[in-house]
C-alpha cells in the first residue's frame, strides 16, 4: 500500500547518471582530438565489460536486470575507468579492471549505493599496483594514429617503451628527483627549466590540459544542473593548489606550480566526477569540504613524494576510508538544536 | 644456561609481584553478565525454559548450563539478541520448550469462576485479583501471558486471548520493497 | 514597513492545485441518513460515552465526556436518536475501529441549551474547562486539545501568538475560504485567545499564494480597531504551515523537538481553531462542524461546512467523484492519511477529503537503492539527514536511527517527494518510530513484570517464614499446654488439628473436591442473580451511562452460561 | 629530529602494521564491528605496545645482551607483554566495566596479537635506540588504531548494506580490509623521500 506523500518530483537515478555521462562528453571529445580515437575503443570495452559483469551478478543475486542495468551507474564506472587508464593498455587489462570494479568493489557490497569505495578508483589502484609498467605508458599527444593504438590494445607483443613515455606529471617528478642527484645530467635544473619541453604544453601537459578543460566544462555544467555541489570540487582544487603552492613558494626549483598540478593528471576528472560520487563520498556539507580537502592534500603528497605517478586514485580511496567517520562527526545540528 | 634461568626467573618474579599488586588494587566483584541477559529476557516468568523464572534462566545461561534458545516468548528476536550479547551463533528456538505465539493475556470467564484461588497462587506476577470464594479477575495490564494459571483452574474458566491492536499499539509495517521485474 | 521574515531549511514546492476549489464559497452539506461520531477524536484519552442506544439527543449535546488530563469532549452534531454505541471504522490508515456514537438525525437539527461565557470575566481555569467541554481541538490536523495549549508560559504572559493560516499542503483550501468569508469572527476568536494567553503581539501567517485571504484578514483587523495584530504574507514553500516552521518564519525562533513553544514565548494555533473558539465562547456552540475541502479526482472541487460524523462518501457525492476514483485521502497529498474505506466519518481532524485515482496519484516507480545523493537532506525542513535515518531504519538498527534524530522528523514528506530513487522514506521513519515505541512499551512491561515477580518471590518467602514461625510458636504452646495438663493421652491428635485446618483446599478425596466445586458454582450463580444495584438515584448522566453499560454487559454475560461461547 | 618524524610517519602510514605489514589481523577482524570497541582496543593496544617496546628495549639492552642470552628475546618479550596486558586488563575491568565487556576475549588476546610481539622484535632488527623504539612502538600502535577505527566505521555502515548472503560478515570484511590495504599502498615511497 502506498502512504503519503502521494506526489513526487519527477527525478530518477537514471537521469542523474545520464547527466553525468553527458557532462563527460566535452572531456572525451578533447581526448579524442589530441590523443586519438583509441580511447573510444577503451570506453566501449569497459562499458561492455561493466554491463556484462553487472548483468551476471544481478542474475546470480536474483535482482531485476532491466531496472538496475538501466540506472546507468555501471556505465559511469566504466567510463571513469577508461578515462583514467592509459589509452593504450591492452584490452584484457581494461576488461579485467572493469569486472573487478563492478563485481568485487560494487556488487559484493550489495550493488548500487552500498559500496564504500569508488569502484573505478579501486580498479585503478589495483591495476597500477599489479601492472605498474603497463599502467604508466602514455602516448604523447598526436603521437599514435588510430591503427597503431588498436594494435597496441588488441595486439600481442608490445614494444611500447620506444614510442611512449610517462605522463608529464610522472616525467616531471622523475626529472625533479633527478635534478637533486649530482650524478644526473639534469642536476641543478629548476622546475620551470625542466618543464620547457614541448610535451608540457602551456599549463599541464600538451593535450592533457585541454582534456582537463573539457572535464572542467562538463563539471561546471553539472554544478549548474545541481547534480553536484561546489563543495567537493572547490575544496579539492583549493587544497591541491594550496598545498602545491606552499611548497612551490618555498622551493620553486623543486616543485611544480599549483596550476600545473590542477591542469595535469586526473585532477579535474577527480574533482568533478570521481570525488563527487555520492555513494562513496562524504554527504554532509562540512564533511564534503573535509573529504575533498583531504583528497587534495593527499593527491599532492602522493604526486610529490610518493611512488605512483598520479595521486588522485589513491587519495580518493584513502578518503573513502574516512567517509563514515567524517560523516558521523560532521552532522549539522538539527532544527531547534542550533547554536546561533 | 644458568644465566638464562636466572634472568627469566628475575623477570618473572618482578612481573609476578607487579601483577599480584595490580590484582589486589583493581579487584572487581559481581557478575554483570546475568543482569544483561536478564534485561533481554521478556520477563514473562513462564518457566517454559525449564527454570523457575527469567532470572534463574539468565543465571543458567551465564554459567553455561542452559542454551540461549529455550525462551519461546522472547522469540527469534530474543535469541538473536542473546547471541549478539554472548558472541554465539544464532540457533532457532528449541521445540521441546514450546513455540512462539502471538502475545496474549489470560481472561477469566467470570461466570464459571468459583473463586478457588488456585490461579492466584500460580500467577508469577500477582496479576490476578480476588479472594477465596470470590470472583477472580485478571489485571490485563499486568498479565505477562505466561499461561501458568490455565492448568491449575479446576473449572477451566481461564482462556488465553491474543492481544488486539489498539490505536496506541498499532504499528506501521516495514515498507514493502517494490522492486518488480521491470519487463 | 515590511516585517523581517526568517527562512527555514529545505522545503519543496509541489504543484499547489488550489485554484479550482476556491472559485466557489463554502457550501452546506445536506444531513446524511446517519452520523457516526467517534468518541476518540483528539490525542489523549478515550472519552466515555454519555448516551445509550435509544436516547434522544439535541444538536450540541455532549455525548462523550473528557477522560484524563489531555482529553476533550465530543458532541452530537445534529438532533436525533442514538442508534447505537459501537466500535466503528476510524478514518485512520490502520483500519482499526473505535467506540463511536451512531446518530439517526430527526431532520429538525434542533440545538440544545447553549452556555455562553464572557471570557473577559471568567477565570482562566474555568475558561479552559469550558473549552475542554466544548470539544475545541486544533483543526490544523494535529487535533491537540486547545485548552491545554491556552496556558501562557511560566511568566504568565506570551510574547507572540502565531496564527497559522499558511495552509501549505497542495489541494487544501479550507483555511483560505474560512479567512475569506469569516475573517471578522475568526478575529474575535483570536482576540479571545490573545486575552487568555496575555500575548503581546499576534502574527497571522498566510502563504502569499492567498492574496484574497490576506486582504480579508487585513480588512477585518482594520475594522476591528485592534492593535498589535498583523496578517503577514509569507513565501509559499511547503511545509511553511508546519507549526514549527511557521514560528521560525515569523519570529526566527526554532522550537526543538520535545520542548513547549511557550517556553520560547510563542504559541501557535490554526485559523480554524480560532474560529471554533469564537463559536464556543461567543455563541456557546461546541465544535460540531468544520470546513472541509473536497478536491482531487472530483468534478467540482469545493469547500463544505460538514457536521462531524458525516460519512465521507456522502460529502464527496456533493462534488461528484469521477468513476476511476480508487481511494480517499484525509488531508493533502504530502501528509494525508490513506483511508481504509469510503464511508469513514468526517472527524475534527478532517481538513480535506482528497479523492485519489491511479491517474492523479500514480504509484511511484520501483524503489531503487539509496545513492546518498543528499537531495533529501537538502529538502528536509528539520535539518535532518534522512538518508542516514533510512539506512539504519532499513536494517532495523533503531538505536543508530535515533542517533540521527529520528524523532525530530515531522513526517512532512519532503524527502520522499524529492528522492530520485523513489524510496518511501517517510514510511521507513514511521515504521522505525512505531517499532521504537513498541519496544519501549515492551521494556516497561517487562521491567514491571520483573519487579512484580521479584516481589511475589519475596512475599512468598516472607509468608513461608512467618508461617513457620507461627507453627513453631503454636507447637511450642501446645507442648506447654500438654505439659501443663500433665497427663499423657490424646496429645498427638490435638497437635495436628490446626495444621489440617489451615489447608482446607488440600484435596482429601476426588469426590469431595468435586462436590465442593459444584456447590461453590451453584452458590456463585445464585449470588450473581441476586445482585441488585443500590444508590441509583440522583446520579450524573455520566455515571448512569456507566451503570447502564455494566448492566448490559452483565445481562449479556448471564444468558449463555457456556464458557466457550 | 626529522628522522624521528619519519619513524613515526613510516610506522603510521607507509608501513602500517596491519594494512601493510599485515600483522595483528585477529583484533583487526574481531574488534572492528563497533566503533566504541575499536577505539577502546586501539587505546589499549597503544598503551601495551608503547610500554612493551620501551620495556623490551630496556630488558634487551640491559639484561639480555649483557648476560649474553639474546636467544631468549622472544621468550622474554612475550612474558613482558603478557604481564603488561594483564595489568591493562585489570585496570580496564576496574575503571570501565563496559569497555571490559565490549572488548571481551580480545583484551587478553592482545598478548597473542602478533603486532605487539612483532614490533619490539622489529625494533631490534631495525637497530632502533630507546627513543626510536618508543616512537616506533607508538607510531605502529597509532597506525593500528587508525586502521582499526577506520575499518570499524566502514563496518558499522556495512551492517546496513545488502551484501549477498555468502559474503555477509567476515567475508566482506576481509575484502574491505584488502581494499584498505590497497589504499594504504598509495603511501608507498613517502618514507624514502629525502
Amino acid at each position: 500500500m502506498i502512504n503519503s506523500p502521494f506526489v513526487r518530483k519527477p527525478a530518477s537515478v537514471q537521469q542523474v547518471m545520464l547527466q553525468v555521462l553527458l557532462a563527460l562528453v566535452p572531456g572525451i571529445a578533447a581526448y579524442v582530438w589530441f590523443f586519438g580515437a583509441g580511447i573510444l575503443v577503451q570506453i566501449a570495452l569497459a562499458s561492455a565489460a561493466a554491463l556484462a559483469g553487472e548483468a551476471a551478478m544481478l542474475a546470480i543475486r536474483g535482482k531485476p536486470k532491466a531496472l538496475f542495468l538501466g540506472d546507468l551507474s555501471a556505465i559511469v564506472t566504466a567510463w571513469l575507468i577508461a578515462l583514467t587508464f592509459p589509452p593504450i593498455v591492452p584490452w584484457w587489462l581494461t576488461v579485467t579492471a572493469t569486472l573487478l570494479a563492478i563485481v568485487v568493489v560494487k556488487q559484493l557490497y550489495g550493488g548500487l549505493g552500498q559500496n564504500p569505495f569508488n569502484p573505478a578508483m579501486a580498479a585503478f589502484c589495483l591495476m597500477i599496483v599489479a601492472y605498474p609498467a603497463l599502467m604508466s605508458q602514455w602516448p604523447a599527444a598526436g603521437q599514435l594514429d588510430f591503427s597503431s593504438q588498436l594494435q597496441l590494445i588488441f595486439g600481442g607483443a608490445r614494444q611500447v617503451d620506444a614510442i611512449t613515455g610517462a605522463t608529464p606529471l610522472d616525467a616531471l617528478r622523475t626529472a625533479l628527483r633527478a635534478a637533486t642527484n649530482p650524478d644526473s645530467q639534469l642536476h641543478g635544473l629548476r622546475a620551470s627549466q625542466l618543464m620547457d619541453g614541448p610535451a608540457y604544453g602551456m599549463l599541464g601537459g600538451k593535450g592533457g590540459e585541454w582534456v582537463a578543460l573539457g572535464f572542467l566544462l562538463g563539471g561546471l555544467w553539472l554544478l549548474q544542473r545541481r547534480i553536484i555541489t561546489w563543495h567537493i570540487p572547490g575544496a579539492f582544487c583549493l587544497a591541491l593548489a594550496a598545498s602545491a603552492g606552499l611548497l612551490w613558494a618555498i622551493r620553486p626549483e623543486g616543485f611544480a606550480s599549483p596550476v600545473f598540478h590542477l591542469a595535469s593528471g586526473g585532477a579535474m576528472l577527480g574533482a568533478f566526477f570521481i570525488l563527487t560520487d555520492p555513494v562513496s563520498g562524504a554527504t554532509t556539507l562540512r564533511g564534503k569540504l573535509l573529504f575533498a580537502a583531504g583528497a587534495g592534500v593527499l593527491t599532492f603528497v602522493i604526486r610529490a613524494f610518493g611512488a605512483y605517478p598520479d595521486g588522485v586514485a589513491f587519495a580518493t580511496l584513502l578518503m573513502n576510508l574516512c567517509v563514515p567517520l567524517i560523516d558521523m562527526n560532521t552532522q549539522a545540528p538539527v532544527f531547534g538544536h542550533k547554536k546561533d | 644456561m644458568l644465566t638464562a634461568l636466572l634472568v627469566m626467573t628475575a623477570v618473572a618474579l618482578v612481573l609476578g609481584a607487579l601483577l599480584g599488586y595490580a590484582s589486589l588494587k583493581f579487584k572487581v566483584e559481581g557478575d554483570p553478565l546475568v543482569e544483561k541477559i536478564d534485561a533481554i529476557l521478556p520477563q514473562t516468568q513462564c518457566g517454559q525454559c525449564g527454570f523457575p523464572g527469567c532470572r534463574p534462566y539468565a543465571t543458567a545461561i551465564a554459567s553455561g548450563e542452559a542454551d540461549i534458545n529455550q525462551c519461546p516468548p522472547g522469540g527469534e528476536e530474543g535469541i538473536r539478541k542473546l547471541a549478539d550479547l554472548l558472541g554465539r551463533e544464532f540457533k532457532s528456538l528449541s521445540e521441546e520448550h514450546g513455540v512462539e505465539k502471538p502475545k496474549s493475556v489470560a481472561v477469566i470467564d467470570e461466570n464459571t469462576c468459583i473463586g478457588c484461588t488456585l490461579c492466584i497462587q500460580a500467577c508469577p506476577v500477582d496479576a490476578i485479583v480476588g479472594a477465596a470464594k470470590q470472583l477472580h479477575t485478571v489485571v490485563a495490564g499486568e498479565c505477562t501471558g505466561c499461561e501458568l494459571c490455565v492448568a491449575p483452574c479446576p473449572v477451566d474458566c481461564i482462556a488465553m486471548e491474543p492481544i488486539v491492536d489498539t490505536l496506541d499499539t498499532w504499528k506501521w509495517r516495514y515498507p514493502v520493497i517494490q522492486i518488480k521485474q521491470a519487463a | 514597513m515590511l516585517r523581517k521574515l526568517f527562512k527555514f531549511h529545505g522545503g519543496v514546492k509541489p504543484q499547489t492545485n488550489k485554484t479550482e476549489s476556491t472559485t466557489q464559497p463554502i457550501a452546506q452539506v445536506p444531513l446524511p441518513d446517519r452520523l457516526v461520531i467517534p468518541l476518540h477524536q483528539a490525542v489523549g484519552g478515550h472519552p466515555r460515552p454519555l448516551v445509550a442506544p435509544g436516547d434522544k439527543v439535541f444538536k450540541g449535546q455532549r455525548i462523550g465526556g473528557a477522560d484524563g488530563s489531555l482529553s476533550s469532549a465530543v458532541h452530537a452534531s445534529t438532533s436525533g436518536i442514538v442508534h447505537d454505541v459501537v466500535p466503528a471504522l476510524m478514518p485512520h490508515t490502520s483500519g482499526l475501529t473505535t467506540l463511536s456514537v451512531i446518530i439517526e438525525p430527526d431532520g429538525e437539527d434542533r440545538w440544545g441549551e447553549l452556555d455562553k461565557v464572557n471570557y473577559r470575566r471568567t477565570p482562566p481555569d474555568e475558561l479552559r474547562d469550558f473549552l475542554r467541554d466544548a470539544g475545541v481541538v486544533g483543526l490544523g490536523g494535529a487535533v491537540f486539545p486547545s485548552y491545554a495549549k491556552l496556558k501562557p508560559g511560566k511568566e504568565g504572559r506570551l510574547k507572540t501568538l502565531v496564527i497559522n493560516g499558511a495552509e501549505c499542503e497542495p489541494f487544501i483550501t479550507c483555511d483560505d475560504l474560512l479567512m475569506r468569508e469569516r475573517a471578522a469572527d475568526m478575529l474575535k476568536g483570536i482576540v479571545a485567545m490573545r486575552h487568555m494567553l496575555q500575548a503581546e503581539e499576534v502574527l497571522i501567517g498566510i502563504e502569499d499564494n492567498k492574496p484574497e485571504a490576506v486582504a480579508a484578514v487585513q480588512a477585518a483587523i482594520a475594522a476591528s480597531g485592534q492593535s498589535g495584530i498583523e496578517a503577514v504574507a509569507i513565501p509559499t514553500r511547503y511545509p511553511a504551515g508546519g507549526a514549527k516552521q511557521l514560528i521560525r518564519v515569523l519570529t526566527g525562533i526554532e522550537v526543538p523537538h520535545g520542548r513547549r513553544s511557550t517556553d520560547f514565548g510563542v504559541q501557535c494555533f490554526n485559523v480554524g481553531t480560532a474560529y471554533s473558539i469564537y463559536e464556543a465562547l461567543e455563541l456557546g456552540r461546541p465544535l460540531i462542524s468544520r470546513v472541509v475541502t473536497v478536491a482531487g479526482n472530483v468534478d467540482r472541487p469545493r469547500n463544505y461546512e460538514v457536521l462531524i460524523g458525516t460519512p465521507m462518501d456522502h460529502v464527496v457525492r456533493q462534488s461528484g467523484a469521477r468513476p476511476d476514483s480508487d481511494r480517499y485521502i484525509m488531508g493533502g497529498p504530502m501528509m494525508g492519511v490513506r483511508l481504509p474505506a469510503f464511508g469513514v466519518p468526517v472527524v475534527k481532524a478532517t481538513n480535506c477529503i482528497l479523492v485519489g485515482s491511479p491517474a492523479l496519484f500514480p504509484p511511484p516507480p520501483p524503489e531503487m537503492p539509496c545513492i546518498r545523493c543528499g537531495e533529501c537532506a537538502k529538502a528536509c525542513p528539520a535539518d535532518l539527514a534522512p538518508f542516514e535515518m533510512y539506512w539504519f531504519s532499513r536494517s532495523k538498527n533503531f538505536g543508530k536511527a535515533q542517533e540521527y534524530h529520528l524523532f525530530d522528523c515531522i513526517e512532512c514528506g519532503c524527502c520522499s517527494f524529492v528522492c530520485p530513487s523513489h524510496i518511501p522514506l517517510v514510511d521507513y521513519f514511521r515504521f522505525s518510530k512505531s517499532e521504537i515505541w513498541a519496544r519501549e512499551r515492551d521494556k516497561e512491561a517487562s521491567d514491571a513484570a520483573r519487579d512484580r515477580f521479584e516481589f511475589k518471590n519475596f512475599r512468598q518467602e516472607r509468608e513461608k517464614q512467618e508461617k513457620a514461625e507461627k507453627l513453631a510458636a503454636k507447637a511450642a504452646a501446645t507442648r506447654e499446654k500438654v505439659a501443663a495438663e500433665g497427663q499423657a493421652g490424646t496429645t498427638s491428635a490435638a497437635a495436628e488439628t490446626p495444621d489440617v485446618a489451615a489447608k482446607p483446599a488440600a484435596p482429601s478425596a476426588e469426590d469431595t473436591k468435586r462436590a465442593l466445586i459444584a456447590a461453590a458454582m451453584e452458590k456463585a450463580r445464585q449470588q450473581k442473580a441476586q445482585v441488585a444495584p443500590k444508590n441509583t438515584e440522583q446520579l450524573s448522566t455520566e455515571t448512569q451511562a456507566d451503570i447502564a453499560a455494566i448492566e448490559a454487559r452483565r445481562a449479556a454475560a448471564a444468558t449463555p452460561p457456556t464458557p466457550d461461547a | 629530529m626529522s628522522s624521528y618524524l619519519f619513524v613515526i610517519l613510516g610506522a603510521v602510514l607507509v608501513n602500517n602494521v596491519v594494512l601493510v605489514r599485515i600483522l595483528g589481523l585477529c583484533p583487526f577482524m574481531g574488534v572492528s564491528k563497533k566503533l566504541d570497541a575499536a577505539m577502546g582496543m586501539g587505546a589499549a593496544t597503544t598503551f601495551v605496545l608503547t610500554l612493551g617496546c620501551g620495556t623490551s628495549y630496556l630488558i634487551d639492552h640491559y639484561v639480555l645482551i649483557p648476560a649474553g642470552v639474546e636467544y631468549l628475546r622472544t621468550l622474554a618479550f612475550i612474558v613482558i607483554i603478557a604481564a603488561i596486558v594483564q595489568v591493562t586488563e585489570l585496570v580496564i575491568q576496574k575503571t570501565s566495566p563496559v569497555m571490559y565487556q565490549v572488548l571481551g576475549i580480545y583484551l587478553p588476546l592482545i598478548t597473542t596479537n602478533c603486532a605487539v610481539l612483532g614490533v619490539p622484535l622489529l625494533n631490534v632488527s631495525l637497530r632502533h635506540d630507546l627513543v626510536e623504539s618508543l616512537l616506533f612502538g607508538f607510531g605502529s600502535s597509532v597506525g593500528f588504531s587508525l586502521a582499526l577505527v577506520l575499518f570499524a566505521g566502514i563496518r558499522e555502515r556495512l551492517d546496513g548494506a545488502d551484501v549477498p548472503a555468502p559474503f555477509k560478515g567476515t567475508a566482506i570484511a576481509m575484502i574491505t580490509g584488502g581494499l584498505m590495504s590497497l589504499a594504504f599502498m598509495g603511501f608507498a615511497g613517502l618514507d624514502k623521500y629525502r
